[in-house]
């Protein structure tokens, strides 16, 4: 029972420490920066197709997609952060300077339109039938009953490495920034800070790790249709770091791993077959009773948005 | 930068050790069976396919229950584990790794066209049969069978999309058809198939008209589909997209045949569009001769839930799913996925005596006879990709009193 | 120092500011008084970069800034107060310090590759944050969320946070709204501390009183339209600015109440 | 020609989606997603009864329950946290969403349900009588809501706590009492429009979640809680998507609808409301 508990839990894992990059880039742009980006699902989709389409052999037949260089995984995932980033640069030039509710609503929309188009563009990514089967990392390597592991241990090395680069960002005169155009942004313009550009430049670092995040959803789920990318991982995502602790970046990790470990958690409450299926939706009515609990009780998040002390610095550093 | 340092080890460490665990959990599972045998369901009990939900658990439960009342399987009791996969590809590999993992099923009955394309790998390495109980996509035409451990007792949309194809062209004589489908996969792939089909047999599809779920109206599509002009309108989507539209078709008053997928076949819809529905058609895989095993089947099943099962909400092919694991288990004697892989043929495929149930089933094993399982859903024979296809083809009608009923049956040895 | 011509600012059939000119000399205190609507802070917002003028230009130092951002123009040594001092809520005193100073457009990928959390340049800025803070009286405050200062520290921490850019002319959206008396001589000796340091100022201000009292030469707005200019006393007998800005500002006052 | 008429029969029906959803975010200030789950609970409430009864009374009480219902929620989930700002009620609403959701699923379970409802033909190309009643509820809606907040007392009250609710609380306004009228009034035609989607489609869980995503994007479209902004915007997005079919490939029309979004927002910021109110104030 242990050990099968401990295979399901790394699996889950596995979801939540992707969950959990997304919402580093999620918490740079939102959090840090008070972007209120509801399409951040737009940059996973990209960087999941473009990692697919570059690293997957040719289309066979019956398939119809573009590209399939075959080229080696690691290509593939920095390309997947390049095409994050590109998204996010064309989406966030005309719409940056949208309000909050507008700037929502956009983004949102245009990771509708992205969806729709994957899903409908045959020639582009085999459309809704998608592309099965795809390899993961170091697989040849470990015997399947181990690999679970390698892979949790592979993505939680890429969580701790995107921790602290959004990390250093975040305590850097240039994330003290983008706090300040959150908290202010006429006096932060009175500070000589030029919005736009800061904007972008948080928009497109958070695409790149969004990108990046779409390559390792290809990973976990080896099989990649537009059906992955509904808007339900970016409010997922939101809820993570909402939880968590808006920019608070060890919140957007615990966030991810919470909301994800009380949803799969939740499995274990079994009343047997007969019961599952009106079970499966009293789930949802718990998640939604904790996801309210956890508000009322800690609006701040579990870990509320560090003071960011100078008094003792020197020690601290 | 050292606490850093240190975060890191603790990881590392604690990984080390949870890998540990598992890397011993690996020697242990092979033997561990406990008290009982347990099969795992994986369906979408939420999300897109959530209206199947309930009645293919049920269906699994009702074979479950039948199995157990028979004395279970070599001795032991079957417990059920349904798993909700949301739907998705997600959902659908926690639900495997929970089943596999925690459950310690040794078979996954039950998961959809997306969901069960997610588990291709999954099944294999971890050696664990996965058999789709409702699933179309004409993708697992030829990636599954003995040793790959993907198997489905629901037709593949490639099958019933030559059966429709010939119903259409050869038995109704119709030469134009506009083809309505929902962009989704398993809608896509059943109107996909058709096409190609019926395109064979020299047919014209005058339009394709491909539809966004969740739409309040569809009276755009419907008039771009009217204006083809064709003799029949071919109509692939799920259950909320079909009651719309339906509605919507009877609204204008537009009198063209509608043959519908075998998802719509069921009481649901035509009690939701109640008049809408009359004459809508739809294709079922029927036995050849004249069986009982879906009047058992019908029988058994309203006597549990108190309604009767229909084709359209692959309850048969469920029930059938459960019943060909538990006599593959029982032909092996050895509670492991990959005994059960090497006798789900055998069980169910010829030669061998016919068999209409499991209590039949086990008696004639413990007779040493081989076993042919003839199901609910039809003779529930695999072909080498783990494929079951039927021997005759039945059109179903909604009549007028707003029933389904069986208006021709067709051999579809031939097709 | 600083010179507006003919600024106009239309809002639709409104002329909220109608052909204003003013001049503020270096290491002056210049004032600007009028009743509420009377276009003095959208002169000021002007100037300032923070809206587009109908037409006018705006010089500073013998440059032509009329119409660049903000952000730009703050850059040039022009630094803005807000009616409402908000400050950067949910940052400290000590960041909403730094924000203001100069090094703002360090690069992303210095900043990824560093690891210390305080840099050598930025160790600078702190120590000349500490020495401001302490200056102003809020040397204890460093680690203080600023949504918890009263609003007092508030008004103080609004011209600490510039002096971290070395700025030469200040433009002070009523300085004295809000303050006690107390508060407000102390207000009074800084400014004019900082004055006699060589910085300039431009007040906007309802405070009739103290605006004379720190002024070196006052405009008066009315309806859009500058309707006098000169010293305090001239200032203060002048009926016209009597008539039309305190009689205003009475009839305001029992409307609001 | 029909177009257009499938157009208005859309708007329409995202309009009455709508309108609550903008009072509440108008008075309120916040993006209340579980707006769309109270189409969805006024819907099975209505099915429940339905049982019992005919359409219409079923109807009514199901509109007037799920307005009940919206101010019971109202006062356990969203009053004690509303000094925490936006974003903690919008999440907050997303995991009352949820547990709507889930309740109504565990009671009722999966499968798509329909009204006991006679069918009905087409009275002109594009609308039966159903869709005739849905063109006219969203306009005596729109209408009743526009009467009631700018000429009934109390409309005015909650107008004047939605502009500013500390000065109105000054002036003597009893702001729970305002609140409570407007959750009522939001909720109930929320529950209405879901009724009317019962009626032209199916019941089925996803119907809320479906629809808020539409309402939420009409609203921002509008301007933010204006509600001509948003009538507006119904139209705009309902006709967009019915004309845009005819020649645009049909799977295109959610796309349709976003795509006009994206370009109206980016030429119009703060929504089409700006297009009639200059000084870019809310009205209504």
């Amino acid at each position: 029972m242990l050990t099968g508990t401990a295979l399901f839990l790394s699996s889950i894992l596995t979801l939540a420490a992707i969950y959990a990059v997304i919402a580093l880039a999620l918490n740079l742009e939102a959090g840090v920066d008070g972007l209120w980006d509801l399409g951040v699902v737009s940059f996973v989709a990209v960087g999941a197709y473009t990692y697919t389409m570059l690293t997957v052999s040719p289309a066979s037949a019956g398939q119809s997609y573009i590209m399939g260089f075959g080229l080696p995984m690691w290509v593939g995932v920095l390309a997947a952060g390049i095409a994050g980033s590109i998204v996010a640069f064309l989406i966030g030039k005309p719409t940056l300077k949208l309000k909050n509710e507008y700037f929502l609503i956009t983004t949102f929309a245009f990771a509708e339109v992205i969806r729709q188009i994957l899903t409908n563009e045959r020639w582009l990514s085999n459309g809704v039938a998608g592309v099965y089967n795809l390899a993961q990392p170091f697989k040849t390597y470990f015997t399947p009953s181990v690999y679970p592991y390698i892979l949790l241990l592979l993505l939680v090395i890429i969580v701790f490495i995107v921790y602290v680069v959004v990390h250093r960002l975040t305590y850097s005169t240039f994330g003290r920034s983008l706090k300040a155009l959150r908290e202010n942004e006429p006096l932060a313009l009175t500070a000589g800070i030029r919005p736009d550009r800061f904007h972008i430049r948080a928009f497109v670092i958070a695409g790149f790790f969004a990108g990046t995040a779409g390559a390792f959803y290809v990973w976990y789920s080896t099989v990649i249709t537009p059906s992955l990318f509904t808007s339900d991982i970016t409010f997922f995502v939101w809820m993570a770091i909402v939880i968590g602790g808006l920019a608070n970046n060890k919140g957007a990790i615990v966030g991810s791993v919470i909301f994800v470990l009380a949803g799969e958690s939740l499995r274990f409450l079994d009343l047997g077959s007969g019961f599952a299926v009106r079970m499966a939706s009293m789930k949802i009515a718990i998640l939604g009773l904790i996801l309210i609990a956890i508000l009322k009780w800690r609006p701040q998040g579990i870990l509320p948005e560090k003071k960011v002390k100078f008094s003792n610095s020197s020690k601290n550093s | 930068m050292n606490k850093w340092l240190k975060l890191t080890g603790i990881l590392i460490l604690a990984l080390a050790l949870v890998i540990s665990l598992g890397g011993c959990g690996t020697t242990t599972e092979e033997t561990a069976g406990g008290d009982t045998i347990n099969f795992g369901y994986s369906s979408g009990f939420t999300g897109d396919m959530a209206p199947w939900a309930e009645p293919v658990v049920n269906a699994a439960n009702a074979a479950i229950d039948e199995i157990n009342a028979a004395g279970g399987i070599l001795g032991k009791q079957v417990v059920l584990y349904a798993e909700d996969n949301k739907s998705g590809v997600e959902g659908s590999v926690q639900a495997a790794t929970k089943l596999l993992s925690v459950n310690k099923c040794t078979v996954i009955l039950g998961p959809e066209s997306d969901p069960i394309m997610a588990l291709q790998s999954f099944a294999k390495e971890n050696k664990i049969p996965v058999i789709g109980t409702q699933c179309g996509t004409s993708a697992l035409d030829a990636i599954g069978g003995t040793g790959n451990y993907l198997w489905r007792t629901s037709p593949s949309d490639s099958f019933i999309g030559i059966c429709e194809a010939n119903v259409v062209k050869n038995t109704m004589g119709i030469d134009k058809v506009c083809i309505m489908y929902e962009n989704t996969e398993g809608s896509t792939s059943a109107a996909e198939s058709f096409t190609h089909n019926f395109e064979a047999l020299g047919g014209t599809i005058v339009n394709t008209i491909v539809m966004s779920s969740n739409q309040s109206s569809y009276s755009s599509e419907i008039k771009k589909a009217v204006d083809s002009a064709p003799q029949l309108l071919y109509i692939s989507t799920g259950q909320v997209v079909a009651n719309t539209l339906l509605k919507e078709i009877y609204q204008k008053s537009i009198e063209i045949p509608l043959l519908g997928t075998t998802e719509l076949q069921n009481d649901e819809l035509v009690a939701a569009v109640q008049q809408a529905a009359v004459g809508l058609m739809s294709v079922r895989v029927v036995e050849n001769e004249d069986s009982t095993g879906w009047d058992r089947f019908v029988e058994l099943y309203t006597d549990k839930f108190g309604v009767a099962p229909m084709a359209g909400y692959y309850q048969s092919n469920s029930y059938d799913a459960t019943i060909i694991a538990a006599l593959a288990l029982a032909a092996a004697g050895e509670n492991t996925g990959e005994a059960i892989e090497n006798k789900l043929s055998e069980v169910a495929n010829p030669p061998g005596v016919k068999v209409g149930s499991y209590a039949d089933g086990i008696a004639e094993l413990a007779a040493g006879n081989d076993i042919d399982y003839e199901g609910a859903s039809g003779p529930c024979d695999f072909n080498e990709f783990g494929n079951v296809n039927g021997p005759a083809v039945a059109v179903m009608e909604v009549s007028s009193d707003l029933k389904w009923v069986q208006t021709q049956k067709i051999d579809a040895t031939g097709f | 120092m600083l010179e507006v011509q003919n600024a106009k600012k239309y809002f639709g059939g409104v002329k909220a500011v109608d052909n204003v000119s003013i001049q503020v000399k270096k290491s002056s205190i210049t004032g600007l008084i009028g009743a509420n609507g009377a276009g003095k802070t959208t002169l000021f917002n002007m100037i300032s970069g923070f809206i587009p003028l109908t037409a006018g230009t705006v010089i500073y130092e013998g440059e032509d800034i009329t119409n660049q951002p903000a952000y730009k123009i703050s850059t040039k040594g022009i630094v803005r107060t807000f009616q409402t001092p908000l400050g950067f809520p949910r940052m400290t005193v000590m960041e909403n310090m730094l924000v203001f100073a100069k090094n703002r457009n360090a690069g992303i990928f210095t900043a990824i590759k560093t690891s210390k959390k305080v840099t050598p340049l930025e160790e600078e800025y702190i120590e000349r944050a500490r020495k401001i803070l302490k200056d102003v009286g809020l040397g204890n405050k460093e680690d203080a969320w600023v949504s918890d200062l009263s609003a007092g520290e508030l008004k103080i921490l609004e011209f600490a946070r510039p002096l971290m850019a070395d700025p030469h002319i200040f433009l002070l959206d009523e300085p004295a709204a809000g303050i006690n008396p107390a508060n407000l001589n102390s207000l009074v000796t800084l400014i004019k501390d900082l004055r006699n340091k060589g910085y300039t100022f431009l007040i906007v201000d309802h405070n009739l009183k103290f605006i004379m009292n720190i002024c070196d030469y006052i405009y008066v707005m009315a309806d859009g339209k500058l309707i006098f200019e000169g010293l305090p006393d001239e200032v203060a007998n002048a009926d016209c600015v009597i008539e039309s800005y305190i009689g205003k500002k009475k009839t305001e006052d029992t409307v609001s109440n | 020609m029909e177009s257009i008429v499938y157009g208005i029969v859309t708007a329409s029906i995202i309009l009455l989606g709508s309108v609550g959803f903008s009072m509440t975010l108008n008075a309120e200030n916040f993006i209340n997603i579980a707006h769309g789950q109270m189409l969805l609970l006024c819907a099975y409430i209505t099915l429940f009864l339905n049982a019992y009864m005919s359409i219409v009374p079923a109807a009514i009480i199901g509109i007037l329950v799920t307005g009940v219902f919206g101010v019971l929620f109202y006062k356990v989930f969203y009053r004690p946290i509303k000094k925490r700002g936006a974003m903690v009620l919008l999440f907050t609403s997303v995991g009352l969403a949820y547990v709507i959701n889930g309740v109504v699923g565990t009671i009722f379970g999966t499968t798509t349900f329909a009204y006991k409802i006679p069918n009905v033909k087409e009275i002109i190309p594009g609308m039966t009588p159903y869709q005739l009643l849905i063109i006219i509820a969203a306009i005596c809606s729109t209408l009743f809501l526009h009467y009631f907040l700018t000429k009934t007392k109390i409309g005015k009250a909650i107008r004047a706590v939605s502009e500013n609710s500390d000065l109105a609380k000054t002036r003597g306004i009893d702001t729970k009492r305002t609140s409570n009228y407007v959750w009522f009034i939001a909720s109930s035609l929320a529950g209405l429009s879901g009724v009317f989607l019962g009626v032209i489609g199916s019941i089925h869980l996803e119907m809320g979640w479906n629809q808020i995503l539409i309402i939420l994007a009409a609203t921002v479209l509008g301007g933010l809680g204006s509600i001509y902004g948003v009538m507006a915007a119904s139209v705009v997005i309902g006709l967009s998507m019915e004309l845009g079919v005819l020649m645009i490939p049909s799977y295109y029309r959610l796309a349709i609808a976003f795509a006009i979004i994206i370009i109206v927002l980016l030429i119009k910021p703060d929504g089409l409301q700006s297009l009639w109110n200059k000084s870019g104030k809310r009205v209504a």
